[in-house]
């Protein structure tokens, strides 16, 4: 066993992104913190930790967002370097800098190159530049009622209003008709002020049949950059991902390696290093960028599934100054994997969210299937956080039999409480879906 | 002697700051034990309440006054049936042949032994024979079901010893 | 024959947080157990209650009649203790500077206001300051003390109103 | 997605085999009974089947080991075809025979060659035949005190007896000293007749610095008989294996070819149907043949974690005379999986078994780590049965990698309940010693 390449790492996040990075950390043999709130205290992250540092109240201000008391720990406990998982500070410039400043690694990309990608009207206009397709749209942030209407008119409606610091599916619009434009426009703002404290927003035309893929990059500081194929997510209920896959169903190999190899010319166009995520909508054969996730993303399973390769390691690697571990000859993705994320939430309540006692919770095993959670029987829900419970990966030879391995999963997943609902049937009836089958569907397929 | 409580919301149940819920109930079942079995008498109601979960247990009053029960009737005990069970998987009978008269109906006394039916299985037919003497309650199998290992055929009110 | 036992809101129960919920409310749950065996007669009716969570005994009414009992001196009530917490994760000083005095030492009287330490956290001197009148009973943390947010720093027995 | 080969499939087994099994039929679409005893009424593979059928009381001879029941069941439920899981009436020909008989696919090879393959010394004579390297001994079984003596001075000191109908590591005994030669007869012929009702034994040289080496073999109806290489299973208590690993340690590239060729032409010669496994004794260079298991095998996962291939499905597929659903060539292993058994025993009584409440029991989870278990918390563990409480298998890209892993995954299953304690502090300790991370242990690892 090698030397592991640092010796303690502080994780800055809750759930199962955290005991997953934890679990990575023990792999390597690197010493692992959890910092958490009052709310998690009995949480599965913190179990398995080494240590674990209290650093506020439920409440994400005061705790998983708050720089401050996260590196305070990271100085106290003597952790070399902070994972932050994904959401919170993942993709905050200003928090990798302060890690930086503070001697303390930020496992991530370089804090430059995250606020230029953070700015997502700046990231198209990049991507543009270094040769990618990018949805016809705003060259930058929209900020008067003159400027949105003359982009309107240019690139044709629908369109869709995004905020430009936005993320998770929330600060969107999307304008079918002329005289909804001015009220979406504002309401955008207004929300992106309020959720993300930045009210720029931008403008794209909308894809109405569009299907998500996204193409997986690792990239060193040696200026490797390699890709580990693509994801399609197309399966959305407003915006939020339900279910992923990998390969893309029916993608054209073609166009295929014209958005991995989109996606590895933008990442070394802007020296990005670490795990990212290109995004693109994909329509026929008509391709165009979205964005970059500048972190490691909730369905980085499937990618892991197919490939073999633990990217949390490899971030972590990297973040040391190694080698990413592979060449791009030996990423050889085999077979098909999908994930699905269980969540909290109750379908006839319009998915809102129901925190509660989990009094049961069992969730499916066996053959080629993975299971990230942080839930347990007689564990508490706290209301202040996302209401993902469970994601479940299972990995076949081909597509159908994987569809068919994840019914059997789902169908075996045991999940109880008072007040406890999820979105299991959800998925499961998206499964059934004979165009989900097909590997047609888009990401209309929700909207109904 | 019963009074209503203010209700608490699922914002104030997660208030507990991260105190895992089970150990919370059991804390709370502990302390409601210990509070019942400090007490020399028993509670009339007592209540558990975490969230939305709740325990919540009452006495019937006057159970414990020994000096003036009246020598009342003994109450009827819960009736202590047999249970007659297959003791194979296979088809139950209720007669030795399609048609014929039953081996027993509800009302007749049976002794140890007594056929009370035929269990098939593998083309083998298993007497099914009484292990205890009574009266045939109820046949709780039809005849021709197909029947587990354990499962009940009919039920038997003991002969009472005396 | 009603007691009451002090209630606790439940944003007393988050700051209470950092003192161990658990504790707390086993400290509650016992101190039903001992309020009830120590009193003279049954209480009709008990409530204990932490942030959402509540244990609530009812008796019925003059069941039992203590024909015996002399009128013991009351039991000293529990000591309930308030904890100062660290409001952010660093280190606590006793004193404002090396060699200094303290700020408070136990015993000591203190006001609502009165600081009692610090806490630095990213080279930030955060007071602490009391946010209760009483005196001092015990300083928990030691000085130069890693501290997390919620954690005890010292426990003030408060200032009884009359 | 395909017709499924059966419409419904009894399972005859119990604990985590059962649930195995199930798990392969709802993804292939076909229908599940699982018959049971009274002791496993509640079991996971019950819950989890379409139908259950409660044969028999908690004793097996009553229930699992009873044909007739079993028999009856799958005809009263019109089951198709019979899985047996291991253990049990798994390599029973006579079962087998009953099955057909009724007009039930029995899910193993023919019942000849199990009643040729089940008898050991006849088994090694059969294979010396077909050209496999055989461990001196015996030729049949050995029935006077003449023939032991005469047989031991011919193999020479130490041998082994072992029952000619045993396996699980039962009615077997090490011979070092003449002076314990007869009474180990004795026993042995005691012990095969009580345990076995066979009271044959047989006699070879005990090779003492071993590796157990296995291969898989998968052969259908139409004269296809492949291997999914091999398994390295030296980590034994007793001759009960503890852990399992794919590919062997430093197993030299010739001998792996010789035993994986080695075991086809042993397949092919006695008309071998279905999965089964060849097991070796390797020492140095020297291999020979031990047994061969007409049936799934425990550590089956660690083979389909590095080939991907779904064994039980397989079964199924040639049990109903489809061909295997890939060739020689399509068999790719990759990376290294690595299984643990965790079985309910305590290491301070010997490893008894012990029985009793799970009151607590979150198996482990996360990337590349999966649980075969029918265990759940509030699961009370029978005392009929073996104590098996759950296998847990992990794949990585390397040894090492592998190690880390299931140390990992080992140290944060959470099983706890009044009076059980576990095999996984043994586990952990081996996983830790020098002489098995660096792949050099035999059989002896446990012995001393």
């Amino acid at each position: 066993m090698s030397e592991p390449p640092f010796r303690k790492i502080l994780v800055a996040n809750r759930g199962e992104i955290a005991l997953r990075v934890v679990r990575t950390c023990r792999e390597m043999g690197i010493r692992t913190v959890v910092v958490h709130s009052t709310a998690d205290r009995d949480s599965a992250a913190v179990r398995l930790a080494d240590e674990a540092v209290q650093i506020g109240p439920g409440a994400p201000r005061k705790s998983y967002l708050y720089p401050a008391m996260i590196i305070e720990a990271a100085l106290r406990t003597g952790a070399e370097a902070i994972h932050p998982g994904y959401g919170f500070l993942s993709e905050d410039p200003d928090f990798a800098e302060i890690c930086d400043k503070n001697g303390i690694v930020f496992i991530g990309p370089h804090p430059d190159v995250m606020a230029r990608l953070g700015d997502k009207a700046a990231a198209r206009e990049l991507m543009a530049a270094a040769g990618l397709p990018v949805v016809p749209g705003s060259a930058e942030a929209v900020s008067t009622p003159g400027e949105l209407v003359e982009t309107t008119k240019r690139v044709g409606l629908p369109v869709i209003i995004k905020a430009a610091a936005g993320g998770g599916g929330r600060g969107m619009a999307v304008v079918r008709d002329w005289d909804e434009l001015l009220p979406a426009f504002r309401t955008t703002r207004a929300t992106a002020r309020g959720v993300f404290g930045d009210d720029r927003v931008y403008l794209e035309r909308y894809w109405e049949n569009a299907r998500h893929i996204e193409v997986q990059v690792l990239a060193d500081n040696h200026g490797t950059v390699l890709h580990l194929g693509e994801r399609d997510c197309s399966v959305q209920r407003r915006h939020q991902k339900l279910i992923e896959e990998s390969p893309a169903p029916l993608l054209p190999p073609a166009l295929r390696d014209r958005l991995t190899q989109a996606a590895v010319r933008g990442a070394a166009a802007v020296g990005y290093t670490g795990a990212g995520t290109f995004e693109f909508l994909v329509e026929g054969d008509e391709a165009a960028f979205i964005e970059v996730n500048c972190r490691i993303q909730v369905e980085h399973p499937v990618t892991e599934a197919v490939t073999g390769i633990d990217l949390v390691r490899e971030q972590i690697r990297i973040a040391a100054g190694l080698p990413v571990s592979l060449t791009q000859d030996e990423v050889r993705p085999n077979g098909v994997a999908i994930e699905c994320r269980v969540n909290a939430e109750d379908p006839r309540r319009d998915f809102a969210p129901c925190p509660g006692l989990l009094t049961e919770f069992v969730p499916p095993g066996g053959q080629f299937v993975r299971v990230d959670t942080h839930a347990y029987a007689g564990w508490q829900v706290p209301p202040y956080y996302d209401s993902l419970l469970a994601k479940v990966i299972v990995w076949a030879p081909d597509r159908d039999q994987a569809i068919a391995r994840m019914r059997r999963a789902l169908g075996e997943f045991r999940i109880d409480g008072p007040g406890v609902s999820t979105t299991s049937e959800l998925l499961q009836d998206v499964l059934a879906e004979p165009v989900f089958r097909a590997g047609r569907h888009s990401t209309a397929l929700l909207r109904k | 002697m019963t009074r209503t409580f203010p209700e608490i919301t699922p914002e104030e149940a997660t208030t507990l700051g991260g105190l895992g819920a089970e150990d919370a109930m059991a804390i709370l079942g502990h302390s409601l034990a210990e509070a019942v079995r400090a007490a020399p008498q028993t509670p009339s109601r007592a209540v558990v309440r975490f969230g939305c979960a709740s325990i919540e247990v009452e006495w019937p009053v006057g159970t414990r006054v020994v000096e003036s029960a009246p020598a009342a009737a003994p109450p009827e005990p819960a009736e202590d049936l047999a249970a007659v069970v297959a003791p194979v998987v296979g088809t139950f009978y209720r007669a030795p042949e399609p048609g014929a008269r039953p081996f027993v109906e509800v009302g007749d006394e049976i002794e140890v032994g007594t056929q009370v039916g035929i269990v098939e299985a593998m083309k083998l037919m298993n007497p099914i024979l009484a292990e205890e003497a009574g009266v045939v309650a109820e046949i709780v199998a039809g005849d021709a079901e197909s029947v587990e290992y354990g499962q009940p055929l009919l039920l038997v009110r003991p002969r009472t010893e005396g």
